[in-house]
């Protein structure tokens, strides 16, 4: 025959592996291990004064060095959110769970954050959290030591105070 | 050649390279460069019209890591802005054609990714074809010592002339405080490291690191105020060569060779007249490659900065080269200026064996009048 | 832009779930051949490539087109590879738009790409990144509070997603490119699982292989080639940071600045009026009327009541996404360049069964990142 | 700013993929399987291409005519491993990535000589050693490897 087979091989398989070696940061470390004491930091913008949680190292807004941190509440405001029904593949989450976008008071940046103990029905724009820790002893310093905000029962922002703030 | 827009190089701000920086991501690395280069040109960010930068997903793993450099190269408000999958001399190229095009007077050009932060081998055997080469387990060193075996073989090159030519750079490299390697080595030296693959020796690699790098292009009417002493681009070509190792001649580089033509017919100079060339030859083989496309033999004026054999942070190991080429003509070089440079080249390179090339004339004098 | 520039030649894949008859360098010449042809132009004619395509993890291939140079007919020619997250096939086509305008280049073939098959777009883009807090849940768990905090300025009523779904696959079945063409109801769509509530599963794009090229060039070879071609009129890419206090991920500063770059550099004064029909980035349907309002369609909060009208359907008085777009079609790093391309048919008259009558201006758009990417030209008939 | 502990992680980022191949590579690749077979193809510019792509990588042209070459061939660059990166190399130290022009070819082609590559230089010539009939699963690694030829 003086041509290869006709029915060609399909495919090429193959799994790539990638060894890759992490480090959080100065800025981002020092978030992280503050968390192991029940602190939420966030830095604070040298030239506005706006206030980033996670901390920056410069402020996107101002261009300015972020210099100061400080401690920040571990509660405030559910802006906006969405009811995650599909598993997510890697995560263990148990769903449906709301994934929230929540403005800590005195924070100028909203975090992503789980809200839990109570329905995802139940869950609304405006809504008052608060965080919910891992147990003294079992936080190690990493963004799950937040293990989910809890409603707080107190009233509901204005929806003026949260409605362009996402 | 047409009448182009007379485009320089104002400003410059490396991170000194490090093998491993365990203080800072690749954004933060970055921030103080940007900060830096503006400061240099005595501008704040929004005298900038343009941004571009240059990096790679796979070198650090982080798909879309790109998008958080938009934190901290002040793209608030809202800025034009491009990033290249490519080594950031890419962009700065790129930005030149956009201020060809009419469309911004002035520019930042950012690099950055955290080499350490993946194994160069691994991730660099991902640019070959899925089907053919890659899957043989070819990487970077490999790939690179396969094109210095046929370079030798044609030119008769020795061992011993690989270990002076990186040498040489690694004596250059002693006066430069942004390099990675700063000690010293003799071609004896050298000629006694092991075998990496052979033909090429662990002394004779280029060592990966982390840095950040940020470059500041103006047109003309702008540069001159930003700048004392800018450096004009006088010439610019990039070309890429078909992938596949085999197909290539690769004791040559045909792109490279082309590349050169062209951007020194543009600036109107020959090679020899370079009083600096910066190449980002990763091995001592590739070096020579280079120097003969561009018709010049080693000396000197090659890598005063010692070039990545003294510190390789890929993907900004060509904008390095940029950088380096503009402090060399403005005066900015400290240990490492060549006395009263007037005319250099700085080469970028992507891919194995030199695939792709770019080169830079620079100069101290205006190109079109 | 220095000197005008045109759009000469498009083509593009039949796009699918997977191209399993294609290797990669197969399907971007599949779209780059198509161009070429389009153009009456052949590999050796183009001065210069740009290629884009979103992130190399979804193919696990590092900078591909330099092994995809070849495949292009670029050896021994410039080129360049652009990553802009989701907006990519957008701003590589303006890319190439800069290079012809620059005087340098005449004739620049543009190529934007996916081939989502080869991996698992899902594994490969949410990866848990070291050190970030581990909740987003993909593209829809991201854009999904977006929405709803659109619905709730607006009052947005809830049939307008599915509204816009319906109506987009309704114009996928007259484009024979399209990867999803089976007409689905209203009601399919409200049955659909809600994935990230608000958003429902019919409500958002696939995942496709598929490629696209133009052929983009100076007037002059505008004028020699076999067809009509579409004028670029302005183009523009523009992005904003992140984390910015108070930034709006609903109607983005950079989409705003970016479309009034376009309109003023264009001579636009009302959009709504002098814009026949466009090509917008909606990977989920609620981003229709959130896009219709950020691009200056219409007054803040009033973006859903043209979807709930019906003037954005074919036949209507501003037919968005004629082509059925990123809802029916979405090679990731393909789909921006996709709207340019379909934006370019309208006005060259050569959209076929999806054309739009009358189509003289015609915008297309992308986005891409946290919404933080914003890309787009503005085409027309006339130069 | 006081110090603080550095905080490190090191992950391995592992990802399937699955290349369709196409018809030029695949039936390429059938060859290597089924036929224990080196196909080329004849493209504009390159002459007989080993392995072939259906283009041609010097001018963008399709097509090209299937043209068998011979097992074995000449090398035109050598590159000798003296240590093996885990996780990616086939073959411990020392082992040698070869480019190597097949008899009947005008392109060489790159691959792997696993044993005596003291002996290996520019010009030596090889020839093809092929993985077992149960171990050819329609891959480049079909061959096993090359080596001197005797």
């Amino acid at each position: 025959m003086n041509e290869p087979p006709k029915e060609p091989v399909k495919y090429v398989e193959t799994t790539i592996h990638l060894p890759y070696h992490y480090v959080a940061g100065d800025v981002r470390a020092r978030y992280l291990h503050a968390l192991k004491e029940k602190k939420i930091l966030g830095a604070r913008c040298s030239k506005a004064g706006k206030i980033f949680v996670p901390p920056l190292v410069a402020s996107p807004e101002s261009f300015a060095p972020c210099e100061e941190f400080i401690e920040i509440a571990a509660c405030g405001v559910v802006t906006t959110y969405c009811v995650v029904n599909i598993p997510v593949i890697g995560r263990n989450i148990e769903i449906p769970y709301v994934a929230a976008s929540v403005a800590l008071d005195g924070a100028d940046i909203s975090i992503f954050a789980m809200i839990q103990e109570c329905k995802p029905e139940d869950v609304r724009m405006g809504m008052r959290v608060e965080a919910v820790w891992k147990p003294d002893g079992e936080r190690q310093g990493d963004h799950e030591d937040i293990q989910y905000f809890r409603p707080t029962g107190e009233p509901d922002a204005p929806r003026e105070s949260f409605l362009h703030r996402l | 050649m047409a009448k182009l827009r007379n485009v320089a190089i104002v400003g410059f701000a490396q991170a000194p390279i490090v093998v491993r920086d365990e203080h800072r991501v690749a954004s933060e690395i970055l921030y103080p460069q940007v900060r830096r280069a503006l400061a240099d040109c005595g501008v704040e960010r929004d005298a900038i019209d343009y941004q571009v930068a240059g990096s790679a997903d796979y070198v650090d793993g982080r798909p879309f890591g790109f998008v958080a450099a938009l934190d901290v190269t002040g793209t608030w408000p809202p800025r034009q802005d491009l990033h290249l999958e490519m080594d950031a001399a890419f962009a700065a190229h790129y930005a030149w054609i956009r201020m060809q095009a009419g469309d911004c007077d002035t520019a930042i050009v950012c690099g950055y990714g955290k080499n350490s932060e993946g194994e160069p081998e691994h991730v660099l055997n991902l640019e070959l074809d899925p089907y053919y080469q890659a899957p043989l387990g070819l990487g970077p060193t490999s790939t690179a010592a396969l094109q210095a075996s046929a370079f030798m073989a044609r030119t008769g090159t020795t061992d011993r002339t690989l270990a002076e030519v990186a040498a040489r750079n690694r004596t250059a490299g002693v006066r430069n405080p942004d390099a990675l390697v700063r000690a010293r080595a003799t071609a004896d030296d050298l000629e006694r490291t092991p075998w990496a693959v052979a033909p090429l020796r662990k002394g004779y690699l280029a060592p990966t690191g982390d840095s950040a790098v940020c470059v500041v292009l103006a047109t003309e009417g702008k540069a001159e105020k930003m700048c004392e002493r800018p450096a004009w681009i006088r010439g610019v070509d990039q070309r890429i060569e078909r992938q596949t190792l085999g197909s290539r001649d690769l004791s040559a580089s045909a792109g490279a060779r082309l590349a050169a033509e062209k951007a020194l017919a543009m600036a109107g100079v020959g090679a020899r007249e370079a009083d600096v060339v910066e190449l980002a030859a990763t091995n001592p083989a590739e070096e020579l490659i280079l120097l003969e496309a561009l018709g010049i033999g080693p000396s000197d004026a090659v890598n005063p900065s010692g070039g990545p054999l003294c510190g390789h942070p890929f993907m900004m190991t060509g904008l390095i080269r940029l950088g380096e080429a503009f402090r060399q003509l403005a005066g900015r070089a400290g240990d490492h200026a060549v006395p009263r440079a007037r005319t250099a080249i700085a080469h970028a390179t992507l891919g194995h064996c030199l695939q792709q090339n770019l080169f830079f004339v620079l100069g101290t004098e205006r190109r079109w009048t | 832009m220095k000197r005008p520039v045109a759009v000469v030649g498009v083509g593009q894949t039949q796009h699918s779930s997977r191209r399993a008859d294609l290797s990669i360098p197969g399907l971007v010449r599949e779209a780059a051949d198509r161009a070429l042809v389009d153009a009456g132009l052949d590999y050796g004619d183009v001065d210069a490539v740009v290629m884009g395509k979103a992130p190399d993890q979804l193919e696990g291939v590092m900078q591909p087109e330099q092994f995809l140079a070849g495949a292009l007919g670029a050896h021994l020619k410039p080129l360049i590879r652009v990553h802009t997250a989701g907006s990519v096939g957008a701003s590589t086509a303006l890319a190439a738009v800069t290079h012809v305008a620059s005087g340098l280049f005449d004739r620049v073939l543009t190529v934007a790409w996916e081939k989502q098959s080869e991996g698992n777009a899902m594994w490969a883009l949410s990866p848990n990144m070291p050190f970030t807090p581990p909740l987003v849940a993909g593209a829809g768990g991201f854009f999904a509070p977006y929405c709803r905090a659109y619905i709730a300025r607006t009052g947005c009523p809830p049939h307008i997603g599915p509204m816009v779904a319906v109506n987009a696959r309704d114009n996928a079945t007259r484009n024979d490119y399209a990867h999803l063409r089976e007409p689905m109801t209203f009601e399919d769509v409200m049955n659909s699982p809600v994935l990230w509530d608000p958003i429902r599963y019919l409500e958002t794009c696939p995942s496709s292989d598929g490629a696209v090229a133009l052929v983009v060039a100076s007037e002059e070879q505008a004028r020699k080639g076999p067809r009509k071609p579409a004028w670029i009129k302005a183009g523009y890419s523009y992005a904003e940071a992140m984390w910015v206090p108070g930034r709006d991920q609903v109607s983005p500063m950079a989409g705003k600045i970016c479309a009034k770059a376009v309109y003023d550099a264009a001579g636009i004064k009302n959009p709504w009026k002098e814009i026949q029909t466009i090509e917008i980035y909606v990977p989920f349907a609620w981003f229709e009327p959130m896009w219709l309002e950020n691009l200056g369609f219409c007054d803040v909060g009033e973006g859903w009541k043209i979807v709930d009208r019906g003037d954005q359907k074919m036949g209507r008085h501003l037919p968005v996404n004629p082509s059925g777009g990123v809802l029916c079609t979405n090679p990731i790093g393909a789909s921006g360049m996709l709207r340019l391309g379909e934006a370019a048919l309208q006005v060259m008259g050569r959209a076929g069964a999806h054309q739009v009558d009358g189509a003289r201006n015609a915008l297309g758009h992308a986005y891409g990142g946290g919404a933080q990417y914003f890309s787009m030209w503005l085409v027309s008939s006339e130069r | 700013m006081s110090s603080v502990p550095i905080m490190r992680l090191d992950v391995v980022s592992e990802f399937p993929y699955k290349h369709s191949t196409g018809e030029t590579i695949g039936r390429f690749l059938a060859g290597l399987k089924e036929q224990k077979k080196i196909w080329g193809q004849r493209v504009a510019g390159l002459g007989v291409v080993v392995p072939p792509l259906g283009y041609s990588e010097a001018d963008g042209s399709a097509g090209g005519e299937w043209v068998e070459v011979k097992p074995t061939g000449v090398v035109t660059a050598v590159a000798v491993v003296h240590e093996a990166v885990e996780g990616l190399h086939p073959f411990p130290a020392p082992f040698a990535f070869v480019l190597v022009k097949l008899d009947g070819a005008d392109t060489a082609m790159a691959h792997v000589v696993k044993d005596g590559v003291e002996q290996l230089r520019i010009g030596t010539r090889v020839e093809a050693v092929w993985a077992p009939d149960e171990a050819r699963i329609g891959s480049i690694r079909d061959i096993a490897c090359f080596k001197v030829a005797s």
